[in-house]
């Protein structure tokens, strides 16, 4: 029976106004939402699957795919999972080399980030600058691990490769430049009194919940909690590096996320220096697996997890001690932001800020999807 | 006979052999009703302004007969009431005591020409009385839930109305000796400023009641929405312009021709923020019915507006937007019945998409609503167009920017109007739905012709209201079949604002329909971008709930701030008179009647203090 | 070695308050305990963890398939905010009969993992409110999670592929026609 | 000299002019369909700036020109994507981006997506790779310009011509066939 | 000046509002796409784009209102650049000028969006109406504030005929924006409005209603909507470099004024996101209504 109390809105899967493929219907009275439902699935590929008929090493090239904007930590992930089933050690360099792919990730998830959350309040102009400026962070990927988008760099081991040389200066004059360019962006973007209008108080989720509903990273750090992977459960050697988790942003709504965001690109900037300085210049980056094709890993189970840039990313990795994984499960920030978070949170909102909305909590699909 | 008398004999008496007529039969019945409709503008037609009738009875004097002012009321009538009647036919076909709605309806027709007839006081006001009752009882006719209420709140307010009328008559034959109109009119000069005041406030009050003015409007929109259409179409056409024609009697002839202008400016005061007010109220309402009810009384204040300021052209103004509103608000109310009958309901969350069932209702609706709003080249614009000009030419600035206001968001409900009820998904629920019948459909389309015509030579409509303004003590009274001027000699010629839109408009139709004919097709409206999603049977994508939220967010401020505005300007204590007003709404009856009581106080008071 | 104190005080008051409904419990590593319960005490365990532990935050659920041993485990991987603690909780479930409680009335978020298993796995959750597809839609096959669904012989059956590299057989031609260049005589053996 | 062009030429300049015009103004709408939409972003910002090619974005499938598939395509995916590309106005280009559209790339095994793109809609241009950079991007942009300009992209009208046979294709993978009838 | 003078006038004027809007668009998006550090399609892609979209060989429309829609528009578009005089002292480009005046202007600039509303109304998405209920709310906000601005010089000069307007103005030597500040500036505060440029496109808000409006329009209705675009508005920025910065003397006066006079929007909304409805009608009636309401009061003292 039709419901004549409220008018049906799609937003997605074609929509200039979701962030890549997923749908969320909205159902509206004016122009409130009463009542938000996400819609998934649009992405499946079945990867979990697929990575039960692929072995450990043929598995890893999958893994990056998990999440399109940011394929880092997935990679870490499970370069980790299967390294703490393993017991296998990993070269300090890589270490080092890992974080420093970690935090370039994290830039330039934050890059793309600036355009998403000004292009859905409609500053296009920011977008343009930073996706633009963002392809710098991508030339080092490039140059380092061969792939723009997919890197397939960090392994069970250690890293694919070495860094080239010269490579650290390049990143230090690219972490200037962008450093400068965030001024900027400030100017335009968070000096403006429209986007303040339309992001301060909108989208609040109340502190006390944050935790129960499962909030993870900047919106949960945007409540006021202080809470950072990196801090909590300190993987490589993060904890080695100096950087500050913000919880002086504490409104919990879409202004301090992004506030929140604003500051963390700057600290990861800083850390990336701080990495360019510690890491030591000589050193085996990869300590060799045997034949893939024989590679077995023993029976055990790990969950491990890495900051990303929209929060929380944690693999279950189960192995049967044979050559193929038991069983990935992803956990991404998204699982819970995009589908239970968001519903909860869109009601009683304008649908002018749904995207901004959905946004600011970094939902995006692929990951959800599996 | 004289033609006067037999008009009068005509509907009254029609109006019995009408109720006997639909005893024995409902087809000779219908006949009847039509016949005397057709007579009754035949006859009108035939009529000479000058012929009077004069009696004799216990010592009063009294008159009948029209003059050049009130012959252009009666135009209206004449015109559309046989409309409303032939409407009324296939509308009211199946209803009960038919016998009982078409006498009062006949009987509300000719009261209404009587009132225009009346020379004197005494007639003007038994007419009114009958004219009240009749439509009183025709509000309560369907017997529906809740109408009890809105009787009651129409017939308290007329009751008002009647008492201060009755009041100042009293006080008129006190002072003058003579119940003639014309009388006081002559000698309103020689009275004191204190019975001027009085005399006409109370008549202002009296007419107001009935023309809807701001403190006064509250009965209209609940009653204009619960009659039956084919007599609402009558009731806010014609029926609301009696209340007109009695305050351009007052304002014009008796405080203006006597060099008091203040009074009507305060009146247009009242007029203006009718219209913002009457206006905001229509946009946030769901039913059609209320919608346009609303809208009558925020198009009755541009009118009161008109009469208030008093120059000749913003009279002229006021007279012509009168005549339209019959038309428009008539085409409206007509249209509005026409889904109701064909539909079921007049409800915008319920209707939807009655674009391909109900064609022709569509045309006349938008031709009305585009005259409603104002929009070259139909005739509304020409009427908005003096009245602006007058009152910018006359230095009234901060009236038309009410004005302004209210007409800019009077977009958003006649825009709604059409969404509402003919445009958005179709669903099957509709499916049904045919076009009203031929008798409802000619009249509205009559209706919509002559206002598109009156947009492109609006002089044929400028000729009896510029007769009419000589009789109302104006001179040199000037009109061009199809140009307007203002004072400040500024013009615009309508044929070529009409042939500018028209060609250009006909030229690209030719063009946008040849171009890639074959290439061209229609789909149904449940092809449409749903981001991809293929639409489920189960989900609304009409748009219709809540329509305007975020305009009435925006307002909700100004909201507030007008009516304490308003509050303030009749000099009451904020609060208490909010609650005061407010109860009006609750309609609990021992409120209504301890303000007649109150009432009735006030005016023992007031005429102990006099006599 | 890390001082492992609150993982360790975390099973003991585990230990004490269930006794024997807590089969098996380890410190895997640091900030990591396992323990193992049984479908019938899991949301008492769940809720003692929340309530009164301290344990907040739902991390996950997942579900393997142990087709060998006929049962699926599920995993309830909670987070200590303030001691930074993971706790995994695994719970058996019969793979003949799936039927697991649920547990979306003491974190939300779990309705969707819920909603997932039961459809990767066809794991039905005792009184799971929500729509029933999540992934997939008009799925009619075997739960693709399931070890026995073999998601090759799926593709063989429903999807065709485009043959080999047989449209880039003539490669070196089609290369060799556009720009006009000569194909030496020993490439053109090569040259598919 | 009195030349008269006869029909067939005049024909042929106005068809000229059609293809000027449609190469010269592709509007994609704007549907990430898979991963590959990553990488549209860059495409359409200040380094790569599509914009200059005459490639816009367009918000509904009534103004687009162009739909790019980009990347791998679910099932549940490929029922919008067909209900877009039916909704877009003749003539209307797909290009399929990525590996995956071409042979279901490092998804050839999964149960979930399609592994031919042009069994279910006409593609006029690929781009290979996983992903393709912008550059390719572009380069595919500039191959349908160069397609348009030739008359050769006729993707749309093949799909009309052979409209069972895609719909055969089509509704073996979707079950559960839910959509309005288009008037074709 | 006969019938088919004054023909010949009418139609190259629309023929030069058409081809100067295009290239004033054309001029936006370059503008836009410098700042925002890209090159920027060529000048004249909104040509290409115009013809393109009349060239597409399938359209469809559900209904007659849909069919209708773009002619209002055009309709509009034309009427209104016909009453506003566009050279000074010129009676070969005179067209209508001396047929109409500023109240006219007013209200035949509504035609066409409320004509378009109903197009956009029938075709059953949920998203063009509500992108019309944006529309019509943003439109008391900014009618307030520019209604006032026209009414302080109207009677400040005592005139409601644009051509007057000029005629002061050119005789004086001087513009009413010098004369008359405080309307100026609340008309110029309203422009960006009047254009549904950034921070006031809530209607097209494409990241919300994905496109709104104009959502189902393709093919050749697009086409003609953004031909009668292109007309609309030169017409919209004439008639106020006509009220305001003193008419011109000739065609190329008038590009010039009204090339740099569009400037402002333009460049007004390349840096801003767009407000919510409430916010934008609010931000209308904030300062731009204070200054009108100086402007009034200073003209009718």
């Amino acid at each position: 029976m039709r419901n004549e109390k409220t008018t049906t809105i799609y937003l997605g899967p074609q929509h200039p106004g979701i962030t890549g493929n997923m749908m969320v219907k909205l159902e509206i009275q004016g122009d409130t939402v009463v009542k938000a439902e996400t819609h998934i699935g649009y992405l499946h590929r079945g990867f979990e699957k697929l990575m039960e008929r692929r072995n450990w090493l043929q598995s890893f090239t999958i893994v990056c795919r998990i999440c399109v904007p940011e394929p880092d930590p997935n990679e870490e992930n499970y370069a980790r999972g299967v390294e703490e089933i393993e017991g296998r050690e990993v070269p300090e360099k890589a270490r080092w080399i890992r974080m420093l792919v970690l935090e370039l990730a994290r830039i330039q998830a934050y890059l793309l980030w600036y355009g998403g959350q000004s292009g859905s309040a409609g500053l296009y102009t920011i977008g343009q600058w930073s996706v633009g400026d963002r392809n710098y962070v991508l030339d080092l990927f490039e140059e380092l691990t061969g792939g723009r988008v997919y890197h397939m760099y960090i392994w069970p081991g250690g890293v694919r490769r070495d860094l080239p040389k010269g490579f650290k200066s390049r990143v230090a004059k690219v972490m200037d430049y962008i450093e400068k360019r965030l001024d900027d962006y400030d100017r335009v973007m968070f000096d403006n009194a429209v986007f303040q209008k339309r992001t301060q108080g909108i989208g609040y989720i109340p502190p006390e919940k944050a935790i129960e509903w499962g909030v993870v990273g900047p919106p949960l750090r945007a409540a006021g909690i202080a809470s950072d992977v990196r801090k909590d459960d300190p993987y490589e050697f993060y904890d080695q590096v100096d950087f500050v988790v913000p919880d002086m942003y504490n409104t919990s709504d879409v202004w301090a996320r992004a506030l929140v965001r604003r500051f963390e690109i700057r600290q990861s900037i800083n850390i990336v220096r701080q990495i360019l300085d510690k890491m030591p210049d000589k050193g085996p980056v990869w300590n060799k697996i045997p034949n893939p094709h024989k590679w077995r890993i023993p029976r055990g189970e790990a969950y491990v997890k890495t900051e990303s840039a929209r929060g929380e990313f944690g693999y279950y990795v189960v192995s049967d001690g044979s050559e193929h994984p038991r069983r990935i499960h992803v956990r991404g920030p998204a699982y819970v932001h995009g589908i239970t978070l968001l519903e909860k949170i869109l009601v009683g909102q304008n649908i002018a800020d749904v995207s901004v909305i959905m946004n600011s909590l970094g939902t995006c699909p692929p990951e959800m999807e599996r | 006979m004289n033609t006067l008398v037999l008009l009068l004999i005509l509907f009254f008496g029609g109006g019995l052999i009408t109720y006997f007529a639909y005893k024995i039969s409902k087809i000779i019945g219908d006949i009847l009703i039509a016949l005397i409709g057709l007579t009754g503008a035949y006859l009108f037609f035939q009529i000479d302004i000058h012929s009077l009738v004069s009696i004799k009875l216990a010592g009063l004097r009294l008159g009948l007969g029209f003059n050049g002012f009130s012959w252009i009321f009666g135009l209206l009538v004449a015109i559309l009431s046989p409309l409303a009647l032939i409407y009324s036919i296939p509308y009211m076909k199946g209803r009960e005591r038919l016998e009982w709605f078409y006498m009062l309806f006949l009987f509300v027709i000719g009261a209404m020409f009587g009132i225009l007839m009346a020379r004197d006081w005494v007639s003007l006001f038994v007419f009114w009385e009958i004219m009240t009752w009749s439509s009183y009882l025709i509000v309560i006719y369907s017997r529906g839930k809740g109408l009890d209420k809105v009787g009651l709140k129409y017939i308290f307010f007329s009751a008002v109305g009647a008492y201060s009328l009755l009041t100042a008559i009293v006080l008129i034959g006190a002072t003058i000796k003579s119940l003639y109109i014309g009388d006081l009119i002559n000698f309103f000069g020689v009275l004191s400023l204190k019975n001027q005041l009085l005399i006409g406030i109370l008549l202002i009050i009296g007419f107001g009641v009935k023309a809807a003015v701001m403190p006064l409007h509250v009965w209209a929109p609940d009653a204009y929405s619960s009659a039956p259409m084919s007599f609402t179409s009558l009731f806010s056409g014609a029926m609301s312009k009696m209340g007109i024609y009695g305050l351009i009697l007052v304002v014009i002839n008796m405080y203006l021709n006597h060099g008091i202008s203040s009074v009507g400016h305060w009146l247009a005061w009242f007029g203006a923020i009718t219209a913002v007010m009457g206006t905001f109220y229509a946009i946030i309402q769901d039913d059609a019915k209320k919608l346009l009810a609303w809208s009558s009384v925020a198009q009755l204040g541009y009118i009161v507006t008109g009469i208030g300021v008093g120059t000749k052209l913003a009279v002229f103004a006021a007279i012509f937007l009168a005549l339209l509103h019959g038309a428009f608000k008539g085409t409206l109310f007509m249209a509005v019945g026409a889904v109701e009958r064909q539909a079921g309901t007049t409800k915008f969350s319920e209707l939807r998409a009655l674009i391909r069932k109900m064609p022709y209702t569509f045309i006349s609706t938008l031709i009305a609503v585009i005259a409603l709003a104002g929009i070259p080249p139909i005739a509304g614009f020409i009427g908005k167009w003096m009245l602006y000009e007058s009152l910018i030419t006359d230095g009234h600035v901060w009236l038309v920017v009410l004005l302004f206001l209210a007409s800019t968001a009077g977009f958003l409900y006649s825009y709604r109007i059409l969404f509402g009820l003919f445009l958005g998904q179709e669903e099957d629920d509709y499916k049904d739905v045919k076009e009203a019948p031929v008798l409802m459909t000619i009249p509205m389309l009559l209706m919509a012709l002559f206002l598109v015509v009156a947009g492109t030579l609006p002089g044929f409509v400028f000729k009896p209201i510029a007769q009419s303004m000589e009789a109302l003590g104006f001179a040199d009274i000037t009109y061009q079949m199809s140009i307007l001027t203002n004072s400040w000699g500024d013009m615009v010629d309508m044929t070529y604002v009409a042939m500018a839109l028209g060609v250009t408009f006909v030229v690209f139709l030719i063009v946008i329909t040849l171009v890639n004919r074959r290439g061209t097709r229609y789909v149904t409206t449940k092809d449409i971008h749903t981001a991809g999603e293929p639409p489920s049977e189960d989900d609304n994508y009409h748009f219709a709930l809540d329509f305007f939220k975020p305009f009435e967010r925006a307002i909700a401020p100004v909201f507030k701030y007008s009516m304490t505005r308003i509050y303030n300007v009749i000099g009451r204590g904020v609060e208490d008179f909010f609650q005061f007003v407010r109860r009006f709404y609750t309609g609990n009856a021992q409120t209504y009647a301890l303000y007649v009581v109150i009432f009735f106080a006030i005016l023992l008071l007031l005429a102990k203090q006099i006599f | 070695m890390a001082d492992l104190t609150y993982e360790n005080k975390v099973i003991l008051e585990m230990r004490e308050h269930f006794r024997d409904k807590i089969i098996e419990t380890r410190v895997q590593r640091e900030r990591r305990v396992v323990m193992r319960t049984s479908k019938d005490n899991i949301e008492s365990v769940l809720l003692f963890l929340k309530e009164k532990m301290g344990f907040l935050h739902l991390s996950h659920i997942g579900c393997v398939d142990w087709m060998e041993e006929n049962r699926f485990e599920i995993v309830y991987i909670l987070w200590h905010p303030q001691e930074k603690i993971n706790v995994l909780v695994k719970v058996d479930i019969d793979r003949l009969n799936p039927v697991a409680p649920n547990i979306d009335y003491i974190w939300p978020q779990a309705n969707t993992y819920e909603r997932e298993m039961r459809e990767m796995f066809g794991i039905e959750f005792e009184g799971l409110v929500g729509p029933r597809e999540l992934i997939l839609e008009d799925w009619d096959d075997l739960p693709p999670m399931r070890r026995d669904f073999d998601t090759l012989h799926y593709v063989m059956e429903n999807y065709s592929f485009r043959s080999g590299r047989e449209d880039a057989q003539n490669v070196r031609e089609v290369i060799a026609n556009r720009t006009g260049e000569e194909i030496p005589e020993f490439a053109k053996k090569y040259s598919r | 000299m009195n030349y008269v062009l006869n029909d067939r030429e005049s024909a042929k300049i106005v068809e000229f002019i059609k293809n000027f015009a449609r190469k010269n103004s592709l509007w994609v709408l704007a549907y990430g369909t898979g991963c590959g939409a990553i990488e549209i972003p860059p495409t359409m910002t200040s380094r790569y700036d599509a914009e200059r090619f005459s490639v816009r974005g367009a918000a509904t499938p009534r103004q687009a020109d162009v739909l790019l598939i980009t990347g791998y395509l679910s099932v549940k995916t490929l029922k919008r994507v067909i209900r877009s590309y039916e909704q877009m106005q003749d003539p209307k280009y797909v290009i399929g981006f990525g590996s995956c559209t071409i042979n279901g790339g490092m998804y050839w095994d999964s149960y979930n997506t399609i592994k031919q793109l042009d069994l279910y809609i006409p593609v006029d241009v690929y781009i290979n790779g996983c992903m393709p950079r912008p550059e390719a991007v572009l380069a595919g942009f500039a191959k349908l310009q160069e397609l348009i300009g030739r008359g050769q992209a006729n993707g749309w009208r093949h799909y009309k011509e052979n409209l069972e046979w895609y719909r055969q294709n089509q509704r073996k993978l979707i079950k559960n066939w839910k959509m309005p009838d288009y008037n074709w | 000046m006969t019938f088919w003078q004054t023909l010949g006038a009418v139609l190259l004027t629309i023929l030069i509002a058409f081809i100067s809007g295009l290239f004033y668009m054309g001029i936006r998006r370059k503008v836009i796409a410098r700042i925002q550090n890209r090159y920027g399609p060529p000048l004249h892609q909104n040509f290409l784009d115009v013809m393109k979209l009349w060239s597409k060989e399938s359209n469809i429309h559900h209904g007659i209102m849909q069919h209708l829609a773009p002619l209002w528009m055009i309709a509009m578009g034309v009427s209104t650049l016909l009453f506003i005089p566009i050279v000074y002292n010129s009676t070969f480009w005179a067209n209508f000028t001396f047929k109409g005046d500023l109240i006219l202007l007013l209200y035949l600039m509504v035609f066409g969006s409320l004509g378009f509303a109903l197009g956009a109304g029938q075709t059953g998405n949920p998203n063009s109406a509500i992108g019309v209920t944006r529309g019509l709310s943003q439109m008391v906000g900014f009618e307030i504030p520019w209604v006032m601005a026209l009414i302080a010089v109207m009677i400040q000069y005592k005139t409601t005929s644009l051509t007057d307007l000029v005629a002061w103005q050119q005789q004086h030597h001087t513009w009413i924006a010098f004369q008359q500040p405080f309307a100026f500036l609340a008309a110029l505060l309203v422009i960006p409005a009047m254009f549904r440029y950034s921070p006031y496109d809530i209607v097209i808000a494409p990241s919300e209603l994905a496109s709104g409006p104009p959502s189902e329009f393709g093919g050749k209705y697009m086409g003609l909507m953004m031909s009668s675009g292109s007309i609309f508005m030169f017409a919209k920025l004439a008639l106020i470099v006509d009220i305001f910065l003193g008419g011109a003397t000739s065609w190329l006066w008038m590009i010039i004024k009204t090339l740099s006079l569009y400037m402002i929007p333009v460049l007004w909304s390349a840096i801003n996101p767009r407000y919510r409805t409430e916010q934008a009608i609010w931000s209308l009636w904030r300062w731009p209504l204070i200054f009108a309401v100086l402007g009034l009061i200073i003209a009718s003292v």
